[in-house]
């Protein structure tokens, strides 16, 4: 591994750019391409991430761009956070991707092939600036891309999803810029690096009025508990592979601008108390509306809000072990929630309804991707041996050293209750009689495939939990030692 | 009720915001020596562009106006999937005063042209490839407004766009194969405040003039098609 | 000693009908009258059966019979007969004596007519209500003399005033009232109920099934009688005080069921966990303070 | 300061647009009204009191007689992100008009609970 | 490879192996989970004494694996029972669907039951605890269509005992740093009483649902009901001694005789165990009675395990060597007996497909063998000798009532009688009385249905007969706990420092008198005269066709009425409330969704405004 050759990282967010902006142009040839272009570029950024993954564990990759040096120009600073983070969302975009293949789309599908590769794009973009604008202008692209995708089904419900998703979403941007406003304002520069060097030095009411504007901003892609009521319709209404992308990508996008800002950018120490008890709020809020949530996307989407609420819980706490640990949730979550989506989004399809109600059966059948769903909920639950286990065993073991006990006890009352939702949708799946005609068509080859990937790295998770967590110590002691990342950038000047 | 919530947490909000931006003396030079003050004093040499406003758009934060240009794109690629009809609508609007039909068949080449004179000077005069682009959607949108049939080709569109975007990233790229970095100035910067000067800054802004050209007018397009 | 046993039982029951007569002004039968009849029972040499367990039951419940005999110190004076007490406690004896009654259950399970079932299962019904009261006089003595051996009980009691029956006057009300249920008499007979369920659980033997079992109730008599003169009667030295100790135990529980209609069955039972329990908890902290 | 003040006007008045306001229209009106008191606001950031635009096509123009370039830069920026999301959100507006035929956002509340 | 963990290997790669390869032979998985019990079992066997241990590190927490003597017993116990449960299946299981899941959850459980017996610190248990968890939960919802609400009840239930005991670990953690176990014996007396307290009871949370002590065993019934039934023999044999296991960890392992320096003591015993006792023994009493008017035999079988397991409970509590061995001791027993009881009912479910009492009846000789596994598995249940259920109950009582807990003692006495009642009328219903005509051609199950159950069966006599190797095992294993000196007994005599008893002497007698008996009696006298069920006394009126004869619909009505102040308060249907409850308040929180985007932006406002309000908060 240490000997793969890895190219410019910028070309991670470079090539993505070209192609959707060729992709027109290729629809042209065939109307095939387009589909497979995500595909494509998101196995290189994929290949790109896992080749860089050993170097930037030694110090963070700090990459020109423009041959300006950190201050002046945009640099991307891929530390071990960026990196894994990266190969994340490029994991969970390929495996999306090849689940793509074979969705059923509605015209115009090439724009839909753009906006979804866009939209990973600008969360690559995200997790590996080095810049605070520039991390604004990929969350931008991000969310722009999500709102169109949201409505992509042209009914009337993926419109009104949309114009929430849009309306909280451009306030949120809104703070964002106004935060940065204030940086930039006090310290005179928008390299995170050096505003977080020269951060000390302003007066603490700016800083803490730009913190708040930016808990806000980044609180709303996040999924904070009053933050989030776009999340619930955006994930039902969106296409089924966007909403798995939005649980599996865009969240931790939003989670990863949210860690940075408070833990390398700022350092007041009040706000972790702050980020645990938004975050416990969050976790029970969502499991408690999603316990008798009638459609299953909706359920999901509460529940990857409730998973956030355990992220959170992780980094409020703010220890090294937390951290890794609540990564380590991030990056089951990513798996586990694509997961769910996407074999939901079957049964939905095959069922003809959202409703959690004619699922009935359907375990009889569509096996394969029941057997996905059952996977996806017993992961997420925390079940050993599966990957969500060691996470949340991790978390709540922090949780309660740190003396929160609590807050463990809460936590995992969040867990009953999530555990209480996903098996009466398994029950439903399994357990109740089929109703009579539903189409029986075999799932998309496509589909299993990516559906297996998933469940595969799932279950190998669980049983090497210390594979990943090796890689994800240095991500956690990255955020909690910010001096690193900012000595690795000012090397550069 | 709901008003006066909203008056009272604004106002909260209205309160705190100001009291924190009062703290940023207004009109006073708060310029950080190494950010800021760096791009005025340095900028001409090391970018060889006079608008240094420009200089920092294209090449210091070039990244961030590749980002801006690829939102764009979004927004066009977003509408024309939202509004995306198989059959487009007739548009069954009433055709402008001959007055106006005259003066918008005179004016939109020169429309045109002052567009393409702002993306094309973007680096020597205030203006650009957004401004320049803007114009000369402005130009279509006069089209649009005059004419009842008016049409653009949609194909010719996508195509300029798909050229423009297409050639911003590959500038990037040559810079990254030529030279150091991705979007690299690797062009000779030429003599300060002439057109042919600091390397690819108005290439750059060539392309994302007609990049924002082709695609507001797009957007333009696919809006009016929409209505009835 | 199990045909002493059976005859001491039977006799004990024919004496008990005699006097029940009297009471109610009429003749009786004679006294050997139950030990006649068991015999002609015996002569008798046809005999119907159910099946293997209905056939079994009769030898079952008698071998429980007489091994819980086998483990009750009979005399305990100069000449003692102590069987295999030494080798068992006051638990075991507990505990196997249900094993013939279990025995009788299912035999008469099997034997097809409901009127067994119903017996049987108000005989466990019943059960459960007067063991409490006996478990708690037997508590009582167990935890007061730091013994589960009935032989050191029985040695306990070496001198009159020692008598349990004395000595702890709460345990042996308790246990005199689960007596009463014990030998299923009235007011207690609610298993047997003649009236209502034909008799119960022994409704369809006859024969030498009837038989074995006649001898085997006359037996058993003898071996709760005493087991009661062991733990409160302070045993017995020789044969004659055995009798007389165990005879005025039979009568004491004969003149409550004379003067006493039938329980019904839950009555029964509650009737159990009430008084009878009561005293015998007081008597239970007595001996704990 | 007068800046500052017009900037936080807008950006509130704007806001309470977009909380108040039952049309859609209006909404989104308020959302480019926030966007622009945003864009105002960062430009005063950059401003400096006398002095000019930071373009030297003029000779005799010093760096120091410029304002902060920086905040123009991410105007620029912002403005064009602005458009876009303007742009988004009248489309959405469009498809929405299409289904519910009203644009009182009050009635448009299908997702809830 | 160290033998610990081949074992594990051995049990998990089965498990997979079989349902995989299942797919190509149905006869297959059977043979493979057989092949792979009795490998393993082999491997683990020879671990006796050995203490074999297997230590790595897992997501920064140590995992110690350990075949200590403790832990040989219990595995010893699950492979046993295992390996029989595999046999019974091979029959009941041919020709049901989805074998192979079936295959799959048995060998996953078994698996997951070795891991806990084998972990030798807190992480992996609570690992393997889990595992165990939803491979039970696999095989309680294998009838799918009937299975939902028993099985995510048992779920739940399972959860919430799973986090306290997670709780309680990483209270553990957070004082020791470490989870190992001998770690925690060393540790545990410096604990304050308040974090012990804490402690003790979430770890009671947390095995009290396994060992389903009242009042946490509201799923024991449905979820044994509802599986199928040579898993509900593995269920309440082996999985339910999970609880038991875990009991014993806590008190003579966690806490390791430090109890009594912390807890005001109650005849000798520290509080905790005391009060242990007393959850042990209620719901002995109350179990019973409850199972007493069951019409079900299943859930008759579910509530006797349900009691008998406060047994084993209160003798945990006495904290004593007597009481321990004799909770060990009935722990075997009850194994032993109620594996031999669901798998005869198993039995007749196979053959008749219904397990309601009021549809069975007269089955004795139709299926003879089952009978008599029934008839000594009650025997043993009820305690009466001479078989072994006599020697574990009087070794309890026996400590009881040396240790001064006379009331203890007595509710345990009551409720041991009480069992009689159900006992008899488990065996009376379905094989005495008249015969529903629909069975009158019925078969006796295949024999290797039979097999396990005989064998059991001879166990149950050895052990009434022989108790001293167990014991002396069970000696063995509390020589090696913390703070208990073992007990001993000499071959074949119990005794205590009040009395004894001569388990073989008490076997001889009534084998001597019953031989003696039988022999007299059928030599004296010629053979009966077979006729047929229906010829009863009936006081002279012939029975006809439609006339019910068996006495089974509500057998104990009179003992019902009795106690119906009892039956009438369930803490399922309280829970059942208080979830719904819970549940609606829950839904409350969901209108904060109020659906209007203006709304959402509203709260983003105010949650902005009071942020400002509170921002001192966040320095």
């Amino acid at each position: 591994m240490n000997t793969l050759p890895y190219f410019d990282p910028a070309l991670m967010i470079a090539l993505p750019l070209l192609a959707a902006f060729l992709i027109p142009l290729l629809k042209r040839a065939s109307e095939r391409i387009p589909k497979f272009v995500p595909l494509l570029i998101l196995g290189f950024n994929l290949y790109e991430s896992i080749a860089l993954l050993p170097h930037s564990l030694q110090k963070p990759i700090v990459v020109i761009i423009a041959a300006w040096q950190p201050p002046l120009g945009i640099n991307l600073t891929i530390g071990p956070l960026g990196n894994i983070l990266a190969l994340i969302i490029s994991l969970v975009g390929f495996v999306v991707a090849v689940y793509n293949i074979k969705f059923v789309l509605e015209e115009p599908g090439e724009k839909y092939y753009m906006l979804f590769l866009l939209m990973i794009t600008g969360a690559t973009g995200m997790v590996l600036t080095g810049d605070l604008f520039n991390l604004f202008v990929f969350l931008e692209i991000t969310s722009i891309s999500a709102y169109a995708l949201t409505a992509f089904i042209r009914d009337r419900n993926g419109a009104e999803a949309a114009f929430k998703y849009l309306l909280i979403g451009s306030i949120s941007s809104t703070m964002i810029l106004l935060g940065i406003a204030l940086i930039y304002a006090s310290t005179g520069t928008l390299n995170m690096a050096d505003i977080a060097q020269k951060i000390g030095q302003v007066d603490s009411r700016i800083t803490l009025a730009a913190l708040i504007l930016m808990i806000v901003g980044f609180g709303v892609e996040s999924e904070i508990f009053p933050l989030n009521g776009w999340a619930p319709d955006a994930y039902s209404q969106a296409p089924t592979p966007v909403g798995a992308v939005f649980g599996g990508i865009v969240v931790k996008a939003g989670v990863y601008g949210l860690a940075r800002v408070i833990y390398t950018i700022f350092s007041f120490q009040g706000v972790f108390h702050f980020i645990l008890i938004m975050g416990i709020i969050t976790l029970l809020m969502a499991e408690m509306s999603a316990l008798r949530q009638k459609q299953i996307k909706r359920m999901l989407a509460f529940s990857s809000i409730g998973q956030m609420g355990l992220v959170l819980i992780a980094l409020g706490l703010a220890t090294q072990n937390a951290v890794a640990g609540g990564l380590f949730q991030m990056f089951n979550h990513a798996l586990i929630k694509p997961l769910l989506f996407l074999s939901a989004g079957y049964l939905v399809y095959y069922s003809g309804s959202k409703d959690i109600g004619d699922l009935d059966g359907m375990g009889k059948i569509k096996p394969v991707t029941s057997f996905f769903f059952a996977f996806g909920a017993f992961a997420l639950m925390g079940l050993p041996p599966l990957n969500g286990f060691w996470s949340k065993l991790i978390i709540i073991s922090e949780t309660v050293k740190s003396g929160y006990i609590v807050l463990a006890a809460l936590a995992l009352t969040g867990s009953i209750i999530e555990a209480v939702y996903y098996l009466r949708v398994v029950g439903r799946l399994y357990f109740k009689s089929p109703e009579e005609h539903v189409k029986t068509k075999y799932v998309h080859a496509s589909a299993v495939v990516a559906m297996s990937i998933l469940a595969g790295l799932a279950l190998f998770a669980g049983l090497f939990p210390d594979v990943i967590l090796h890689y994800l110590q240095p991500a956690a002691r990255e955020l909690m030692d910010k001096t690193q990342y900012i000595q690795a950038v000012i090397a550069i000047k | 009720m709901r008003k006066v919530f909203a008056m009272l947490f604004l106002a909260i909000i209205g309160f705190y915001l100001f009291n924190t931006f009062a703290l940023i003396p207004f009109g006073k030079n708060k310029m950080n020596a190494d950010v800021a003050a760096s791009y005025l004093n340095s900028g001409v040499q090391k970018t060889g562009a006079v608008n240094i406003v420009t200089s920092i758009v294209v090449n210091y934060r070039g990244f961030d106006t590749l980002g801006e240009v690829t939102v764009l794109f979004l927004a066009a690629t977003g509408m024309g999937a939202l509004l995306f009809r198989k059959k487009p609508m007739q548009r069954s609007r009433q055709n402008a005063s001959v007055i106006v039909k005259t003066g918008a068949r005179i004016l939109f080449p020169l429309i045109i042209i002052l567009g393409v004179y702002v993306f094309v000077h973007g680096h020597l005069t205030p203006g650009g490839g957004f401004q320049g682009g803007a114009i000369i959607a402005s130009g279509f949108l006069l089209m649009f407004m005059s004419y009842r049939t008016y049409k653009v080709n949609h194909k010719v569109l996508s195509l300029f766009e798909t050229f423009a975007g297409t050639s911003f990233v590959l500038l990037g790229l040559f810079g990254l194969i030529w030279g150091t970095s991705f979007l690299a100035n690797i062009l000779p910067f030429g003599e300060a405040n002439t057109l042919f000067s600091a390397g690819i800054i108005p290439l750059i802004y060539i392309a994302v003039g007609i990049k924002v050209g082709s695609e507001l007018t797009a957007v333009l397009d696919t809006m009016l098609k929409t209505v009835k | 000693m199990p045909f002493v046993g059976a005859a001491v039982g039977l006799t004990y029951m024919g004496i008990g009908r005699k006097i029940i007569a009297r009471v109610q002004h009429r003749y009786g039968p004679p006294i050997f009258q139950n030990i006649v009849d068991v015999l002609k029972l015996y002569s008798k040499k046809t005999a119907i059966t159910h099946g293997v367990m209905f056939h079994l039951a009769p030898n079952l419940a008698i071998t429980g019979t007489i091994s819980t005999l086998m483990f009750i110190p009979i005399l305990s004076g100069d000449y003692p007969i102590r069987l295999f007490s030494f080798q068992g406690d006051l638990l075991l004896i507990m505990y196997i004596m249900v094993f013939g009654c279990l025995a009788m259950a299912l035999g008469a399970g099997q034997s097809g007519n409901p009127n067994s079932a119903i017996g049987v299962s108000r005989g466990l019904t019943q059960m459960l209500g007067y063991e409490i009261p006996f478990v708690i006089a037997l508590v009582i003595l167990m935890v007061q003399n730091n013994t589960t051996s009935l032989l050191d009980i029985i040695a306990a009691q070496n001198t009159v005033a020692r008598w349990n029956i004395f000595h702890s006057p709460f345990a042996f009300i308790a246990a005199m009232f689960a007596f009463l249920g014990m030998m299923g008499n009235k007011p207690f007979d609610v298993p047997i109920a003649p009236a209502e369920i034909a008799s119960g659980p022994p409704s369809e033997f006859g024969g030498k099934y009837l038989a074995l079992m006649q001898t085997n109730r006359g037996m058993f008599a003898f071996v709760k009688l005493v087991l009661y003169t062991d733990l409160f009667l302070g045993g017995a030295a020789t044969f004659v005080a055995l009798l007389v100790k165990t005879f005025a135990l039979y009568l004491v529980q004969l003149f409550v069921g004379i003067v006493n209609p039938r329980f019904r069955t839950e009555q029964s039972m509650t009737f159990f966990w009430k008084w009878p329990s009561v005293i015998g908890l007081i008597g239970l902290v007595l001996v704990l303070l | 300061m007068i800046y500052y003040i017009g900037a936080f006007s807008l950006i509130l008045i704007g806001i309470y647009a977009v909380l108040v306001k039952r049309n859609l229209i209006k909404i989104v009106i308020g959302l480019s009204l926030v966007d622009a008191g945003v864009h105002l606001l960062l430009i005063a950031i950059g401003y400096i009191k006398d002095k000019t635009a930071p373009i030297f096509s003029n000779p005799s123009l010093s760096a120091g007689d410029m304002v902060d370039p920086v905040p123009q830069a991410l105007v620029l920026t912002a403005i064009v992100i602005g458009v876009a999301v303007t742009a988004l959100a009248l489309t959405i507006v469009i498809r929405l008009y299409d289904h519910h035929k009203t644009l009182n956002i009050n009635k448009i509340r299908e997702l809830k609970w | 490879m160290k033998p610990v963990a081949l074992v594990l290997l051995i049990l998990f790669g089965s498990s997979i192996l079989s349902y995989t390869l299942g797919k190509v032979h149905s006869l297959i998985e059977n043979t493979i989970a057989l092949i792979a019990l009795l490998w393993a079992g082999t491997v683990f066997a020879m671990q006796y004494g050995v203490s074999d241990t297997f230590s790595f590190s897992m997501a920064g927490f140590d995992i110690v694996w350990r075949i200590s003597i403790l832990s040989w017993f219990f595995g010893m116990m699950a492979f046993i029972i295992g390996l029989g449960v595999v046999i019974y299946s091979m029959a009941f299981m041919k020709d049901k669907e989805r074998i192979g899941y079936y295959c799959f959850a048995l060998c996953i459980t078994i698996a997951g039951t070795i891991g806990i017996v084998v972990s030798a610190d807190l992480i992996s248990f609570f690992f393997f605890w889990e595992i165990m968890t939803w491979s039970s939960f696999l095989m309680v919802i294998y009838y799918r269509y009937e299975a939902q609400k028993a099985g995510i009840k048992y779920f739940v239930m399972s959860l919430i005992g799973a986090y306290s005991m997670l709780l309680a670990i990483f209270l553990i953690y957070s004082h020791t740093h470490s989870t190992r176990f001998d770690v925690l014996t060393v540790m545990w007396e410096n604990f304050s009483s308040g974090l012990q307290i804490a402690l003790l009871s979430l770890f009671f949370v947390g095995f009290g649902v396994k060992a389903a002590i009242m009042p946490l065993h509201t799923w024991a019934p449905d979820a044994y009901r509802i599986s199928p039934s040579p898993f509900t023999a593995f269920f309440s044999g082996i999985l339910s001694k999970m609880g038991i296991f875990g009991l014993i960890l806590l008190f003579y392992v966690f806490s390791a005789g430090s109890l009594a320096a912390h807890f005001v003591t109650v005849n000798g015993v520290a509080l905790p165990g005391y009060l242990l006792a007393w959850f042990g023994a209620l719901t002995a009493l109350i179990a019973t009675i409850i199972a007493i008017v069951q019409d079900d035999a299943k859930r008759l079988l579910a509530y006797s395990s349900v009691a008998q397991l406060g047994y084993i409970a209160l003798g945990i509590g006495l904290s004593s060597s007597l009481g321990l061995a004799g909770a060990m001791f009935h722990a075997v027993n009850h194994t032993i007996f109620k594996v031999m009881l669901f798998m005869a009912v198993g039995a007749v479910i196979y053959r008749t497909g219904t397990y309601k009492f009021s549809e069975l009846g007269g089955l004795i000789t139709r299926m003879p063998y089952t009978f008599f596994v029934v008839l000594l598995g009650i025997i043993t249940l009820a305690g009466i000798p001479p078989l072994s259920g006599f020697v574990g109950k009087w070794m309890l009582y026996e400590a009881l009532l040396q240790q001064k807990m006379v009331f203890l003692a007595i509710v345990t006495f009551a409720a041991s009688t009480a069992a009689f009642l159900y006992c008899y009328r488990l065996i009376f219903t379905i094989f005495l009385g008249q015969r529903p005509e629909r069975f009158d051609h019925i078969k006796e199950v295949p024999w290797s249905m039979r097999a396990p159950m005989l064998l059991l069966s001879l166990l149950t006599i050895y052990l009434g007969m022989y108790p001293y190797h167990l014991i002396d095992l069970i000696g063995k294993v509390e020589s090696t706990l913390f703070g208990i000196v073992p007990v001993d007994m000499s071959q074949s005599v119990l005794f205590s420092r009040m009395g004894s008893v001569n388990t073989l002497t008490v076997m001889n007698i009534v084998g001597v008198v019953f031989v003696l008996v039988f022999v007299l009696f059928n030599t004296l006298y010629k053979r009966s005269r077979k006729v047929v069920l229906k010829d009863i006394h009936t006081s002279g009126e012939v029975p006809g066709p439609h006339i019910n004869l068996h006495y089974a619909v509500d057998f104990y009505q009179p003992f019902s009425r009795g106690v119906s102040a009892i039956l009438k308060r369930s803490a399922d249907r309280l829970y059942a409330a208080i979830g719904e409850n819970l549940e609606n308040l829950f839904d409350l929180m969901r209108y904060i969704y109020t659906g209007n985007g203006q709304t959402y932006a509203m709260y983003v406002v105010i949650f902005l405004a009071l942020l400002f309000v509170f921002s001192q908060w966040l320095v």
